[in-house]
């Protein structure tokens, strides 16, 4: 029982991930009908928001130690952070401690710049252009900002840690006579990323704002004639899609250190689950991301491993052939959206 | 026994009973208009014919055979074209290009693999494309893109590429709505000719009440998805209900 | 000749010369010059610009005509690379078995995915055939590689071992692929002044292959069957309602298509033979997605345009690292070649993969059909107005 | 004219050596610093800059200027960590550049394809950074030759000291990659503890591309097992053990022990990336920079100064294998692969780090001093991330070339090319 | 959109703008073809102006042009309403200053209900008439409020497109062949509608095959012909002129 609710736990949490950027992605790609291949770019930089931030608070002056030696036998020099000196050791170590939560109001301007940027310097100009094409160019672009970051930040991962308050381990179920132990990290992204879509939906349901995008999204130049600035809807629906990618990747940080190509490791997943949720249906995007994450950890369980060998390999691949031959246009998928 | 048989179709979209209980019987060599108001069920019945949609109960046979159950493709191999409402054509693809599908699709069938025949070299279908084109006044277009038509020429081409799969049975949905009125009565001719030229039958569907009683022999009336009358068009011209309902007062002189 | 209207066979011959001028052509920098870093001339860059080529001919087969954008086409790619490397373990290095079962098991392997795959159109479509191919490449690089059963020799890649039957294998013939004795690696070097050209038995043979490839795509996109998948591409409504099954065109489309790519495995393996899994994977089937956006999909050439020039950039510009550079900037005064390098640096060597991106983004923004658009310009602006006329109505003609 | 008859006989004053490593790619860091190593070792070749491990190699050969007098030039290429890259890669060297000789890689299949061709295209390739046993396994190639260390002598290493830190009873739950070096590198753990008493209850295979690792760890906490070994390397390696971290294994108490977990390939890049999650962890690594014998202070010296950090262990084997070809061919008086298999099959020499060392003529295998290590609990600097725990002396590595672990392979014949 | 006026003249053509509507020397491309050749017309305001001619003589490309339209671009030429200049504007822009076009194809959306397509419309400003009263217009329309939009018959797609063009406070109605599929009785209807909007002082543009019908209709004509004007009068001209009717429009 504990090891069923513990792989229920882990799919939920990849099942996050999966559906944060999935979200994403369905916003631009389901919703404007654009394939972003640099969506995954989006999801790199977030969490490269967060490396830059502890960066910058890690910002430091050095001193030279002579009582101890470096690797070439000279003085060592010993570096303090800025913040510790302007705030006191205490405060700065805190402040470093918190950075990922710090970065996530760090990066909600700057995904927001960026997606502005790319809509209005790039993409605005492929709305109209075929997939063929628009794959290209973002692909191209998603090549260009992964490089930019490896020639500042290498290739290796860089660590970005939780804050140490969130970074042990929560045993819950005590009550239920279950004896679970679950990172709190892993559950603050859970609920995060609950917050995150369920703020999501409400903006475009409850607003005619969405409304007004799936309309430009199927006939742009009619919506128009309506005395609506459609352009200036996607641009804002295009810079929300980036800050949902970017807070998506500033969170999972902490659950795997950043590096320059891991959007690229969960771009190609991301299509599969936003195709496998239904064409430009956000509940369906969301609900792909989950039953992909829980079938994924279920599937790399021994006892299913042993039963039909590789199938963690492929179960994703599998379920995804099969829900997309059983219906025709996925968990939840609309009609007529990005059928040719 | 008509060309066309159809019986007690029924087809409901939700709540709303778009077909019912419609019987109709086309006879062989005849043309067959089929008018009502907007959203009577015309069209929808068309697509019940031609398979793209399945009704929910009731029978098509089309020369003794059921249409029902069959694909599009096959539908329209046994000898039934359709012309729809807004333009269907090939539209990346240029005037004498789209013909010679159509005319290839006569010869060879719904499938054939002729990857490396020079479509160029097939004699018979580029002389039979060439003369359709020709007959509709589209040969000065042959390598226009057919999206960049304008919408009548769009609607010719699509007769035309109709007519070119020689079907026994030719459905056009409103084939002249948009057209000016030279052309109008250009297609008219033309339909008459090709009743004339060989052995057609003709359903036809149409708003423009001139194409319609100086073609059809036959008319039915369809209201709220079912039949309310049948008959010839002097009778249908003076038929109160259709008056009332249907023709309003100005169109009669027309 | 050979059922070609004039312009194709203009193009067609256009071709014949570059490919089998090749090594001249690619090679026009003298050898000790610094500018014979960009000498592409060499058996392997010249083997994997034909052989890519195919991939991308038959790619465009089914993309370009069609509009089927199958996300999974790497998968043919290795099937047919692990069938002719097997050949070359069970009968020895004769290259013919080898490429002809490679075109013989990818066409099948095609057939049962495209059955499947095709019932489904547009981006569902591309998702299912990069399912299969994803799930290829996960059985290949592991689970079919297991000591039981290893079929695919896993992360290593499958090569020939000693202890293989090869059961055709005589010590008369060479230890290493060959078309009846002439070895793949074989190669003459001619030394013309300044220059050196190569020309290598395995390249020309992959050349003439690739002739083949493009004058079947010729006549493929030329007839009445390419004018059917044009017309899938165009409106399938339209087609089931003039009596045409557009299922097994597509499907035809696609084994052709997949064939094309088994038998450009099979060459990769029959110019060296070891195939790995890798060339299963999803940024495989990427890259000739790529290779035919960038040249110009639903074009003749484009696609081989686009191949070459990816595998040019992954080869050449992969290359020029920091000493290259001070050999190119040594005449400068020390400060501006610092600098000059500075700027250059990030795109070159470590940083060809930016050079590339900014390529695609380039291409596409400026050329939006792709490298073969650029041609035209380059032509139209050589031609002069009078050209551009005509320019213009061979434009209504969309694959030329 | 003495050199004719084989692949790309040097012509002229020069020799050129092809440098061939992951530049993109998750393994682009290690291949950075496999480069600047390369620059170095020819720098020292060429009698450019303080000569390195020059003046400590037993070896005396090598006098400074160039190989057999002629000045050594070198190209690059990125293998991106692909076999068919790294192939066309090496084959661009060969085919167009010259080369004589290939070295470098960043992964066993790289390393493997690469020698291969090296072997069918007659030069000489000397891999750098490969651990799986096949390499001088059943994929030996007489063209090839090994200076890293392998699965099975990372276990020799680490099981004693294993047995030692944690008792002779322990239950050890494996982590592998699934593909050939992550199965050599269990498959050479898992023999090396269990002979010391310790038990195997799990082996789970987790894909390539995996990311996550959470539903594999959680499994772990209720096995029964008291030890979590992770065959894991790069990224893998930094997500599995981060994993591990969080899920807090390293807290927990199984029947009284603590719960222990080993990562039995280190480098000191990977450990960086890994941060705080690798302290106090064990392991085995083939060089480190605090090592204090002549040839690693002259080296690290030298690297240090030139780039102002500390050389990696990737850049370490590849620097000395560069010196290494180059004093073959001085030896042999010949650049003809041949000569140079001749002359490098059962050298022992000294000075290069890691003390006294063989290389075996009968599989191409380096034999030397093997350490095992332990992530630093308070390292001073950023690249003070691991301290030497024990330096496992050569006996103890050395196995025999038919060890079934290494059967089934075929050296050849060395294959001069041309 | 990017077009610069053409001050060639000397002067703003603003200030002498006759007309409520000012079309002046306007000269629009799709990509190289050079479909709309030089063409000026004015319209007063609420008068109904007939604009006619033969297949493909520009007519719908006129008023996509009008309307600002990225497709054909006008390259050339002013165009003036209310002393607002249109050819600086995009297309939401001119809706906003209050063009409302009725596409030929309807240009219903596809994925909203027939409520939320005039909803649609009615989000940026100035709105027009209410949706109830819209639906006293048209209750069919009201019947299939729930129903997605691109399902309805033909005719009632074309009442839908009307309506969505009232529910804006629009100054001028541009209708591409508004009677086109539509049943006679229902044209009888939106003739009268057509009346109706006229008496509100709505300026219309009609564009419509049946020649005869919209010339009863309409103040005055404009008769295109491969682009260009080749009449311009008013209605009862063209109605007592065969010469013209057959010339240009076959009737
Ligand atoms: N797919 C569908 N889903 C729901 N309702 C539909 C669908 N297709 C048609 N209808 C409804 O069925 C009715 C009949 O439609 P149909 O298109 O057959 O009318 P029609 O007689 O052709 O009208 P028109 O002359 O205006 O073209 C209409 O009320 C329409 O709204
Ligand atoms: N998208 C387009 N691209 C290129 N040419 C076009 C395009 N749309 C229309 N045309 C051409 O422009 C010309 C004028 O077309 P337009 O649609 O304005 O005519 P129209 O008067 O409205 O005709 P109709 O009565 O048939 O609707 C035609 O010759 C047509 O072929
Ligand atoms: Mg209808
Ligand atoms: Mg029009």
């Amino acid at each position: 029982m504990d090891a069923i609710i513990l792989q229920i736990l882990n799919g939920l949490d990849k099942g996050s991930a999966y559906a944060l950027i999935a979200l994403g992605l369905t916003l631009i790609f389901g919703t404007l009908g654009v394939v972003n291949f640099a969506h995954g770019a989006l999801f790199m930089i977030g969490a490269f928001c967060s490396v830059t931030l502890s960066k910058l608070l890690n910002l430091s002056f050095e001193t030279v130690d002579p009582t101890q030696k470096d690797f070439l036998g000279n003085p060592l020099k010993v570096k303090t952070p800025y913040v510790q000196e302007w705030f006191g050791p205490e405060v700065g170590a805190a402040i470093i401690d918190w950075s990922v939560p710090l970065a996530i109001l760090f990066a909600i301007p700057i995904m927001l710049a960026v997606g502005y940027v790319m809509e209005r310097g790039l993409i605005k100009h492929f709305y109209k252009r075929p997939h063929a094409d628009q794959i290209l160019v973002t692909f191209g672009l998603a090549i260009v900002l992964q490089e930019i970051v490896k020639f500042y930040f290498g290739a290796n991962p860089i660590q970005t840690p939780a804050p140490d308050a969130l970074s042990g381990v929560a045993t819950i179920g005590g009550s239920f006579g279950l004896n679970i132990s679950y990172p709190v990290w892993r559950l603050v992204y859970i609920a995060f990323s609950g917050l995150l879509i369920f703020g999501a939906f409400a903006f475009l349901q409850f607003t005619t704002f969405g409304m007004v995008v799936r309309a430009g999204m199927a006939d742009r130049e009619t919506v128009q004639l309506l005395g609506i600035d459609i352009d200036r809807r996607f641009t804002i629906m295009f810079g929300i899609a980036a800050a949902i990618a970017g807070l998506a990747g500033v969170m999972y940080g902490p659950i795997n250190a950043p590096n320059y190509h891991m959007g690229m490791d969960f771009l190609v997943l991301s299509f599969v689950v936003v195709v496998v949720g239904g064409m430009g249906s956000l509940p369906g995007a969301v609900l792909a991301g989950f039953l992909l994450g829980i079938l994924e950890a279920f599937a790399s369980t021994t006892w299913a491993t042993t039963t039909i060998p590789g199938i963690n390999q492929i179960i994703i691949y599998l379920v995804a052939i099969i829900v997309l031959l059983t219906r025709p246009r996925g968990l939840m998928g609309k009609k007529g959206v990005m059928e040719d | 026994m008509g060309i066309l048989e159809v019986k007690n179709v029924n087809k409901r979209f939700g709540g709303l009973q778009a077909l019912g209980d419609v019987n109709l019987s086309v006879a062989e060599n005849t043309v067959h208009a089929i008018i009502g108001p907007n959203g009577a069920g015309k069209s929808t019945l068309l697509n019940v014919l031609v398979g793209k949609l399945i009704p929910d109960t009731g029978s098509v046979m089309f020369d003794g055979q059921s249409v029902l159950g069959r694909k599009p493709f096959e539908i329209n191999q046994m000898g039934i074209s359709r012309v729809f409402q807004t333009p269907e054509i090939f539209g990346d693809l240029s005037v004498m290009e789209n013909m010679m599908i159509a005319c290839f699709a006569k010869r060879d069938g719904a499938f054939k693999m002729q990857a490396i025949g020079s479509m160029w070299s097939e004699k018979d279908v580029v002389e039979k494309a060439e003369h359709m084109l020709e007959s509709m006044n589209l040969a000065d277009k042959r390598e226009m893109h057919t999206a960049s038509m304008s919408r009548g020429d769009k609607r010719r081409m699509e007769i035309a590429m109709c007519l070119a799969q020689e079907p026994r049975l030719l459905l056009l949905d409103e084939p002249t709505a948009g057209m000016a009125r030279a052309d109008t009565n250009n297609t008219i001719d033309l339909l008459k000719k090709i009743k004339e030229d060989r052995d057609i039958t003709i359903a036809i569907i149409e708003h423009d009440m001139h194409v319609v009683f100086s073609l059809a022999e036959r008319i039915t009336v369809l209201a709220q998805g079912t039949p309310l009358v049948e008959d010839t068009p002097e009778n249908i011209k003076g038929h109160p209900k259709v008056r009332e309902a249907y023709l309003g007062e100005t169109q009669v002189a027309a | 000749m050979f059922g070609l209207k004039n312009t194709d066979l203009r193009l067609l011959l256009i071709v014949f010369v570059l490919t089998m001028a090749a090594p001249f052509i690619l090679n026009p920098f003298p050898t000790e010059s610094g500018l014979a870093q960009f000498n592409a001339g060499y058996p392997d860059l010249m083997q994997k610009f034909v052989i890519f080529g195919i991939f991308a001919i038959g790619f465009n087969i089914l993309f370009g005509l069609t509009g089927y954008l199958s996300f999974g086409h790497a998968a043919f790619l290795g099937v047919g690379s692990y069938a002719c490397v097997w050949m070359f373990k069970l009968l020895g290095y004769n290259v013919v078995p080898g490429i002809l079962l490679s075109i013989v098991v990818s066409g099948l392997f095609a057939l049962l995915i495209g059955v499947i795959t095709l019932r489904r159109s547009g981006i569902y479509f591309s998702i299912l055939t990069l399912a299969f191919a994803q799930m290829s490449f996960a059985l290949a690089y592991s689970v079919l590689s297991n000591p039981k059963f290893n079929l695919t020799n896993g992360e290593t890649g499958l090569q020939v071992y000693a202890d293989d039957p090869q059961w055709f294998h005589s010590d008369r013939l060479p230890d290493l692929p060959h078309l009846f004795g002439l070895s793949m690696r074989a190669t003459h070097k001619m030394q013309l002044g300044a220059w050196e050209f190569q020309f290598n038995a395995g390249y020309y043979m992959c050349a003439v292959i690739m002739l083949v490839c493009f004058y079947l795509a010729i006549r493929i996109f030329r007839s009445p069957f390419g004018l059917m998948l044009r017309a899938v591409k165009s409106n399938q409504q339209r087609m089931n309602y003039t009596g045409l099954n557009s299922r097994p065109y597509t499907l035809a489309a696609f084994v052709i298509s997949g064939m094309y790519a088994g038998l450009a495995g099979g060459l990769l393996s029959a110019v060296d033979p070891l195939a790995g899994a890798e060339r299963m994977q999803w940024t495989a089937s990427g890259e000739v997605v790529l290779m035919t956006i960038l040249g110009g999909a639903g074009t003749l050439i484009g696609p081989v345009l686009g191949a070459g020039l990816i595998k040019y950039f992954e080869n050449i510009f992969s290359k020029i690292n920091e000493s290259v550079l001070h050999q190119w900037f040594g005449f400068l005064p020390d400060g501006l070649e610092d600098f000059v390098i500075t700027l250059i640096y990030p795109f070159v060597g470590k940083g060809w993969h930016l050079t590339l991106g900014l390529i695609f983004m380039l291409v596409v923004i400026f050329l939006p059909g792709g490298l073969i658009e650029g041609g035209q310009r380059i032509g139209r602006a050589l031609r002069g107005k009078k050209a551009s006329d005509a320019g213009k109505s061979a434009s209504t003609e969309p694959a030329e | 004219a003495s050199h004719a008859g084989f692949t790309n006989a040097p012509q002229g004053g020069t020799v050129t050596l092809g440098f061939n490593v992951p530049q993109s790619g998750p393994y682009a860091d290690e291949g950075a610093d496999e480069l600047r190593a390369y620059q170095l070792a020819v720098e020292h070749l060429n009698g450019e800059g303080d000569g390195g491990m020059l003046q400590t190699f037993s070896s005396k050969v090598l006098e400074g200027n160039g190989i057999l007098g002629k000045k050594v030039e070198y190209v690059t290429g990125d293998t991106q960590t692909k076999s068919d890259a790294a192939r066309a890669s090496a084959k661009s060297m060969i085919e167009k550049d010259g080369a004589v000789m290939i070295t470098g890689g960043s992964s066993s299949g790289v390393a493997i394809a690469v020698q291969g061709l090296c072997q069918e295209a007659g030069v000489i390739f000397m891999a750098g950074l490969t651990h799986s046993n096949d390499t001088t396994g059943k994929d030996k190639k007489a063209n090839g030759f090994r200076h890293f260390f392998n699965g099975y002598m990372s276990g020799a290493a680490l099981a004693p000291v294993l047995a030692a830190q944690y008792g002779n009873d322990r239950k050890a739950y494996h982590l592998t990659a699934d593909y050939t070096w992550g199965w050599t590198q269990q498959e050479s753990i898992a023999a090396a503890t269990e002979a010391l008493g310790w038990q195997t209850v799990n082996n789970v295979l987790t894909p390539l591309a995996q990311t996550d690792f959470s539903s594999y760890i959680a499994p772990v906490l209720n096995s029964g097992a008291d030890v979590l070994v992770l065959n894991h390397y790069g990224g893998n390696m930094v997500n599995s053990l981060t994993n591990a971290v969080q899920f807090g294994l390293r807290e927990k108490i199984i029947d009284g022990k603590q719960f222990e977990i080993v990562v039995p390939l280190f480098s000191r890049l990977m450990a960086r990336g890994a941060g705080e999650n690798i302290k106090g962890i064990l392991g085995s690594t083939n060089w480190h920079w605090s090592l204090q014998d002549e040839g690693t202070k002259a080296f690290v010296q030298s690297f240090g100064t030139k780039y102002g950090f500390p050389p990696s262990q990737a850049a370490h084997t590849c620097y000395v294998q560069t010196l290494l070809y180059a004093d073959a061919v001085a030896r042999a008086g010949s650049f003809n692969p041949c000569a140079v298999v001749e002359a490098l099959e059962g050298f022992e020499f000294d000075g290069l780090g890691n003390g006294p060392t063989l290389y075996r003529a009968e599989d191409h295998q380096c034999f030397k001093d093997v350490l095992v290590v332990r992530g630093k609990e308070n390292p001073t600097s950023e690249f003070d991330l691991l301290e030497v725990v024990e330096v496992t002396p050569r006996a103890q590595v050395e196995y025999a070339p038919d060890h079934p672990m290494f059967a089934g392979g075929n050296l050849g014949q060395c294959n001069p090319g041309a | 959109m990017n077009v610069k006026p053409d001050f060639n003249k000397g002067k703003n053509y603003a200030e002498t703008a006759p007309a409520f509507l000012s079309v002046w020397n306007m000269e629009a491309y799709y990509g190289e073809s050079y479909i709309v050749q030089n063409i000026s017309f004015n319209v007063h305001e609420g008068e109904i102006l007939a604009l006619l001619g033969r297949n493909g003589a520009g007519k719908t490309s006129t008023l996509r042009s009008i309307a600002r339209m990225d497709n054909p671009q006008v390259t050339h030429g002013e165009i003036w309403l209310d002393h607002k200049p249109l050819h600086l504007m995009s297309s939401h822009q001119a809706a906003q200053a209050g063009i409302g076009l009725v596409p030929e194809d309807r240009c219903i959306i596809p994925g909203l209900t027939v409520e939320e397509n005039i909803q649609l419309a009615q989000i940026a400003p100035p709105i027009g008439w209410s949706i109830s009263r819209l639906y006293e217009l048209f209750p069919r329309l009201g019947e299939r409020r729930k129903q997605e939009g691109v399902t309805l018959s033909g005719g009632e797609q074309q009442m839908l497109a009307i309506a969505r063009a009232l529910a804006r406070d629009i100054k001028v109605l541009l209708l591409d062949e508004p009677y086109e599929g539509l049943a006679p009785v229902i044209v009888d209807e939106i003739e009268k509608t057509l009346r109706i909007i006229k008496e509100q002082g709505i300026t219309t543009i009609l564009v419509e095959q049946n020649a005869v019908r919209a010339l009863e209709l309409a103040d005055r004509a404009v008769i295109l012909d491969t682009g260009s004007v080749v009449f311009d009068g008013s209605a009862k001209e063209v109605l007592g002129n065969a010469e013209l009717r057959a010339e240009y429009l076959a009737i």
